[in-house]
């Protein structure tokens, strides 16, 4: 590998580099979609995508973990025969912000912990990443400083920040710097170019503050303390479990396992599909009984999942800051809304800043 | 039962009429060689489409009558949405109307090969339905399916679903073909030309009853060179021409007591609708393949056979087939504009004007002309409907042929004449559960 | 995209063989089950399957035999929807689908030297009688053992035969009740917490195994509180939608545990907090 | 394996759903394959007045002669599957239930209204048993194989319990509240993939609602959105209105 970790792509070469991307193996960017909203979709030139975007209207989750993935086929002419199957092929992602590397962050602690996923490992590994920072808030939101993800961590092959008149690349990974090798249109940074990168990186320490008036440190204990807080009753009186919290949202991996049989009667697929825990029969038992039937059960099993739980087995939040619950949610519950009810309702704490 | 020579007393009753569209009963009786009763009685349960619409938004009509019937729902869209158009006063624009075209071609197509290969085909080859013909002719049948896949694939991509369409609605329609859509439906259809082909070739070898009944016939014309299907006048062989607007002139209905369906006369004392109507008044307007198909199946205007029916659906479907394929050749070469989707919501959002009016569609779908008729207030509610269907057209003729065709099939038995009078019927492709929505609409207490 | 053949897939199913049948009650049936090869499930009593029929689904079903049992091993099943009814379906020499044996089962070594009150209500036995065997064949191993059993009427108790005989040991003590009763049965009618208060037992010593539908457990605990058994002695284990059975699909989660993995059996000490939990 | 003896029957219906069998192409063939097709009027002349395994019936029950006719089909037959949103909730047939009945029929027909007594529209269940429900108006091929595969398996099949939001999510469409639009999916059980969403249209409830739909939630978004309650209980009833029956009693 080259020492050198920083390169840089003038504007006008943009284009020239998607459409050399994307001949590279399929692309995919973030694509305008409708009136307010934008998907990732494979493209094949630079004009269809859409720099910059506010979070798309689900995550590059898609790509690692689709929406609708075969498991098995299997055939009982041949004795129950069953062979396990993948589908996977290289991509790239090119534009993905901070606050998605972080989703794809958990979806690999959660999916290579033992048993492991393998029809996900096999595809995270053959996915290239390249990232695109944020240098203002998409809008109001995003939480992402409240959980570290406004800033590049990691996560990524290349990671790129728009300064002007050019982009600074940064080269995380050997696949990052293949890509650079191919491409051809990347020059070395120089040293005002990274003064460039620290000065906008200062700016947005000063922009993009914690957006609660909270300490994150201390979000563990808060949710320790808030289980039967009387915020869950207020989202109980809006909720619709209508579900598209949760299938939005980066690090929501929960999933049903169905049955397809081909009209031979003997083929067909095992398969899993996108599932919420917000819609009722999700733990409903065979007797009826139903462990979270309650909209408030739901949806503070939701923040729970998100702030409180990971944490104790991974170490890290769950919440990525994209905002897209709050986006997604037409009864408007607002995340950050349900954070300052908590710490309000939580009295004097640590967690108070 | 046995073959009497000649009949002095018969008594038909075909209780439920299969292979049509909803329910149908035949009735006839002949006493002392006199004929009593003969008639088809639509038997149906009345669903009150013309109630329901009251006091709904004129942008939900299309939705709702589109449920009239399955087979033509696209037509009953269409019809709907010219009507609701015609009382708010909007023009749609070039782009909308061919489309709406292309998507009536496919409607027609579809129905027709519904109507010749599962429906009257068992018919000719004197069996009871397409079942037999899965093991006799399956290339047959599966030709037929393959032809309405085809058609449903290419309707799918166009507004959704063939059955209650989706994307289209007044003013337009809220998801246009993309390039790639325009290029998989191009393939499709010109895919279908062999079996379109085979389909003429097959129908040529097959010989029809030979009966003629000399008839009014009543289609939509117009001056320019289009067959017309979506818009023109209403004219008649007899030479009637009148505005769209004045069509209940042309469907005088009344109701008879024994069928949930009303009746409709013109210059005489019926009239008939439908694909050999429209042969007969606009054939020279066909596309050139089609009147070379009906060249080969020897159809000729005016052909007043009413078992031809069916040839002239084959002709009008190669004539679908093709108009359809140019179409989509044109849109490919000026490009669809995106821009002109339109934004669905019943208007919740105003983006369509809206005034007090009255409007009127008249569209030919597969089996004649569908009349619908709307009465709105200046908020767009519907306080009059009024839909009058292609069948109820047909029936008085119906029955005119019927007894028209019984004195010359009188030497048969009972059983043959029962079946010589259903596939009499079924040559009309009778659509019964469209046919229970009825004229004269009056509203109480408004 | 490429179609990739996952060989170290964890969907991958073990195929197996029903060898006998037997119809319990109209609704619950016996399966003895040979996994392919011959070879031992080697599960823990307590640990469940998954149980796989292909066109129709999966299900988690509890061994219901020893580990003592070495060549095969029995579920009892209960029909109520897709695949438990596609089951009652099958018989001997039918081949089904087999993933697990998964989830923690009973701290079978912690029990030893230790005296065992088994409480169980309708279909939890069946995970118990695994427990109860392995506690019978390793008798020598274990203090006293009692077991009190629950059900609605007398004709849905499960393994009367085996209950019999075990009543008839003099190394076990069991007493059945049942929730409703025509003339003809002798024994108690009503719920098993009645049972309770009268065991004899030695709180400091003793193991409370609790498992039945999930609105028993409550009442159960409370009883077994009352007796002094200290909350680490109760021991339960919970019935949860599930899909994966590896901790993934989320169906199962109670808080911040999941059951498949880290249950079904649970310290009622470490569960107790958790108003999902009952 | 013995081929189960089917027949599919309409009642007061668009047969939109019939056609949709129809329009299977090989998959019909399939399906034929299958079954033992024994009565399926709108296409074949056969009558079979025998026992049945399966019967599929679409259309809604709204005369006297329905009631009597459903309740002796489903005499002879071992499984009934309500087929169409016509069948399993009442679909558009049920808007009648929201007008005078005598008022309908001189709307529709005058004075000839006395030919043509009608009842309250019931969707099938309301009247009979039913075992399996295929959804939608149209039916989606997809479920509706499902649904028969799961009948010939004898094993059963749950509507999915959802709303559609969750499909139309995965499908990544634009939702309708974005754009100020006011769309039944919320509170309308998924199955259809989204179908109506997918295509630039709204979703009106055709395939029945979520069995606890959270009324007054949606209510409050619908005050949020400026939208008289009205409007959308028209636009409810559309598809809906038999659900009072469910909730009367039959
Ligand atoms: C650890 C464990 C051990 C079990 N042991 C046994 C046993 O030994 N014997 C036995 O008969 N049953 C046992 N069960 C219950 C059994 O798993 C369910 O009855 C079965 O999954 C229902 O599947 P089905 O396909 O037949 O029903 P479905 O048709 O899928 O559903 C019918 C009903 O069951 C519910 N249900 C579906 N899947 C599950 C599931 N995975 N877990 C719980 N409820 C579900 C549904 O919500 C629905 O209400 C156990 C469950 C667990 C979690
Ligand atoms: S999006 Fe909103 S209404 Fe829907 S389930 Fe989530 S929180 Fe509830
Ligand atoms: S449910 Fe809809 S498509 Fe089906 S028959 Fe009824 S009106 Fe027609
Ligand atoms: S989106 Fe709604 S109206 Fe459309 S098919 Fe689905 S349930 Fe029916």
């Amino acid at each position: 590998m080259h020492d050198i970790q920083y390169y840089l792509l003038k504007k006008r070469a943009f284009s020239g580099f998607i459409s050399r991307l994307a001949k590279v193996q399929p692309l995919a960017a973030p694509v305008r979609r409708g009136e307010k909203n934008y998907a990732f979709e494979l493209v094949t030139s630079a004009n269809e995508i859409s720099l910059p975007y506010i979070p798309t209207i689900l995550p590059p989750k898609k790509y690692f973990f689709p929406q609708r993935e075969v498991l098995l086929e299997f055939d009982t002419r041949r004795g129950l025969h069953a062979g396990p199957v993948g589908v996977a092929g290289p991509m790239t992602i090119f534009g993905v912000h901070t606050c998605d590397l972080a989703g794809i962050q958990c979806l690999n602690m959660v999916f290579s912990v033992r048993p492991r996923d393998h029809n996900y490992l096999i595809r995270k590994r053959k996915i290239t990443i390249i990232g695109l920072e944020c240098n203002d808030y998409c809008d109001e939101h995003a939480n992402c400083a409240l959980v570290n993800a406004s800033l590049p961590s990691g996560g990524y092959d290349l990671f790129f920040t728009d300064l002007g008149d050019y982009f600074i690349v940064h080269v995380n990974t050997q696949a990052g710097d293949d890509i650079i090798d191919a491409v051809k249109q990347f020059q070395p940074a120089k040293e005002a170019n990274l003064q460039d990168l620290a000065a906008l990186r200062e700016r947005k320490r000063v922009v993009f503050r914690n957006e609660v008036a909270l300490d994150q440190r201390f979000l563990p204990a808060l949710f320790d303390i808030s289980f039967d807080g009387p915020v869950w009753k207020d989202l109980d009186e809006r909720c619709l479990a209508c579900g598209n919290c949760t299938q939005v949202c980066p690090t929501c991996y929960c999933f049903d396992i169905r049955d397809e049989l081909n009209l031979d009667m003997a083929t067909g697929v095992r398969y899993r599909v996108w599932d919420s825990c917000q819609t009722e029969p999700f733990a409903k038992v065979a007797g009826g009984e139903n462990f979270r039937k309650s909209r408030l059960a739901r949806q503070r099993h939701r923040y729970y999942r998100k702030f409180s739980y990971p944490f104790a087995k991974f170490f890290r939040f769950f919440c990525t800051g994209c905002g897209r619950c709050s986006r997604a949610c037409m009864a408007g519950i607002k995340l950050k809304e349900t954070l300052t009810s908590l710490i309000s309702q939580g009295g004097e704490g640590p967690w108070k800043r | 039962m046995g073959a009497e020579r000649t009949k002095k007393d018969l008594n038909i009753r075909v209780d439920c009429l299969t292979r049509v569209e909803g329910h149908g009963t035949i009735v006839v009786d002949m006493k002392q060689g006199k004929l009593e009763t003969c008639s088809l009685n639509v038997v149906e349960s009345p669903r009150f489409f013309e109630a329901l619409l009251r006091g709904r938004s004129v942008f939900e009509a299309q939705h709702i009558t589109s449920r009239i019937c399955g087979i033509c729902a696209c037509g009953h869209s269409l019809a709907s949405i010219q009507a609701a158009e015609d009382a708010l006063g909007l023009t749609p624009t070039a782009q909308t109307m061919r489309l709406r075209r292309l998507l009536l071609h496919l409607e027609i197509l579809d129905s027709h090969i519904l109507h010749i290969y599962l429906l009257v085909m068992p018919d000719l080859a004197g069996v009871k339905s397409f079942v037999p013909l899965i093991h006799t002719h399956n290339e047959l049948v599966r030709r037929a399916l393959r032809m309405k896949k085809a058609c449903n694939n290419v309707m799918e991509v166009l507004v959704g679903r063939h059955v209650h369409p989706i994307s289209l609605i007044v003013g337009g329609f809220t998801k246009l073909p993309q390039p790639q859509d325009l290029a998989m439906m191009h393939d499709v259809l010109t895919g279908l030309r062999p079996d379109m082909d085979a389909t003429i070739e097959l129908l040529s070898t097959l010989t029809f009853p030979d009966f003629e009944r000399e008839t009014e016939y009543v289609g939509l014309v117009s001056d320019d060179n289009e067959y017309p299907l979506l818009s023109g006048d209403i004219g008649s062989s007899d030479g009637v021409r009148m505005k769209k607007q004045d069509f209940q002139k042309a469907t005088n209905e009344y109701i008879v007591p024994y069928s949930s369906a009303k009746h409709t006369k013109l210059s005489r004392d019926s009239f008939a609708v439908g694909s050999l109507a429209r042969f007969n008044l606009n054939h020279a307007k066909l596309h050139p393949k089609a009147s070379g198909a009906a060249a080969a199946l020897n159809l000729k205007p005016k052909c007043a056979n009413p078992f031809l029916n069916t040839l002239a659906q084959a002709v009008e479907s190669v004539h679908c087939l093709e108009d359809a394929i140019t179409i989509i050749e044109d849109l490919q070469s000026v490009g669809v504009n995106q821009d002109e989707q339109v934004v669905v919501g019943v208007n919740e959002r105003m983006t369509l004007p809206v005034q007090a009016g009255e409007g009127v569609g008249a569209v030919e779908v597969p089996r004649g002309i569908l009349y619908h008729h709307y009465q709105v207030d200046d908020s767009g509610t519907i306080e009059q409907a009024n839909c009058v269907i292609p069948t109820n057209q047909n029936l008085s003729n119906i029955e005119q042929d019927m007894r028209a065709l019984i004195p010359t099939v009188l030497h048969k038995s009972e059983e043959e004449i029962t079946a010589t009078l259903e596939m009499l019927v079924r040559a009309y492709d009778p659509c019964i559960s469209c046919s229970t929505h009825l004229l004269d609409v009056r509203f109480m207490g408004r | 995209m490429e179609k990739i053949v996952i060989s170290e897939s964890n969907y991958q199913i073990r195929k197996a063989r029903i060898v006998r049948t037997k119809k319990l009650t109209p609704l619950e049936t016996l399966f003895e089950i040979v996994l392919d090869g011959d070879r031992s499930l080697d599960h823990e009593p307590g640990q469940f399957i998954m149980v796989s029929l292909f066109g129709i689904g999966e299900a988690p079903i509890s061994v219901a035999s020893s580990p003592t049992m070495r060549d095969s091993f029995e579920i009892c099943v209960r029909a109520v929807g897709r695949v438990t009814k596609a089951l009652h379906a099958l018989d001997a020499g039918d081949e089904i689908g087999i993933r697990g044996p998964y989830g923690k089962g009973f701290p079978i070594r912690i029990f030893e030297g230790n005296d065992l009150l088994i409480v169980a209500g309708g279909l939890g036995i069946a995970p118990l009688r695994s427990l109860i065997q392995y506690v019978l064949d390793n008798r020598r191993d274990f203090g006293k053992a009692h077991l009190l059993l629950g059900c609605k009427t007398p004709q849905d108790i499960l393994f009367a035969d085996e209950l019999d005989q075990w009543r008839r040991r003099m190394d076990v003590q069991s007493e059945y009740i049942v929730d409703r009763a025509e003339q003809d049965w002798t024994g108690p009618v009503g719920l098993i917490t009645t049972l309770i208060p009268g065991v004899h037992l030695e709180p400091e010593r003793t193991f409370g195994v609790v498992v039945g539908p999930p609105v028993m457990y409550k009442f159960v605990i409370k009883e077994l509180l009352a007796k002094n058994i200290p909350e680490h002695q109760i021991i339960l284990s919970f019935e949860r939608h599930m899909k994966c059975g590896m901790g993934k699909c989320g169906r199962c989660q109670i808080q911040n545990i999941y059951t498949c993995q880290d249950g079904p059996v649970f310290r009622y000490s470490a569960v107790k907090h958790m108003s999902e939990a009952f | 394996m013995k081929r189960p003896k089917t027949a599919f029957f309409d009642f007061a219906c668009c047969e939109g759903c019939q056609l949709q069998v129809a329009n299977m192409g090989d998959t019909l063939l399939e399906v034929m394959g299958l079954i033992d097709l024994v009565e399926f009027r709108e296409v074949m002349s056969e009558k079979w007045d025998g026992d049945l395994d399966i019967a599929v019936i679409e259309g809604s029950i709204t005369d006297l002669h329905a009631t009597e006719r459903i309740k002796a089909i489903r005499k002879r037959s071992k499984v009934l599957i309500a087929y169409g949103s016509c069948a399993t909730i009442g679909g558009v047939n049920g808007m009648k239930n929201s007008f005078d009945l005598d008022e309908v029929g001189d709307c529709v027909y005058g004075e000839g209204r006395w030919f043509f007594p009608t009842e309250q529209t019931r969707a099938i269940h309301q009247v009979v048993p039913v075992e399996y429900a295929v959804n939608g108006c149209p039916v989606y091929i997809p479920e509706f194989l499902s649904v028969l595969t799961a009948a010939l398996q004898g094993i059963p099949y749950a509507v999915p319990d959802y709303a559609v939001c969750i499909e139309c999510r995965m499908n990544e469409n634009e939702c309708l509240y974005d754009r100020g639009i006011t769309c039944l999916g919320p509170v309308t059980r998924a199955g259809c993939n989204s179908w109506c969403v997918n295509n630039g249209n709204l979703c009106y409830g055709c395939r029945g609602m979520v069995s606890s739909p959270y009324v007054k939630g949606m209510k409050q978004v619908l005050e949020k959105h400026h939208v008289p309650i009205d409007f959308v209980v028209n636009k409810m009833d559309m598809y809906n209105k038999c659900r009072e029956l469910d909730r009367n009693g039959r």
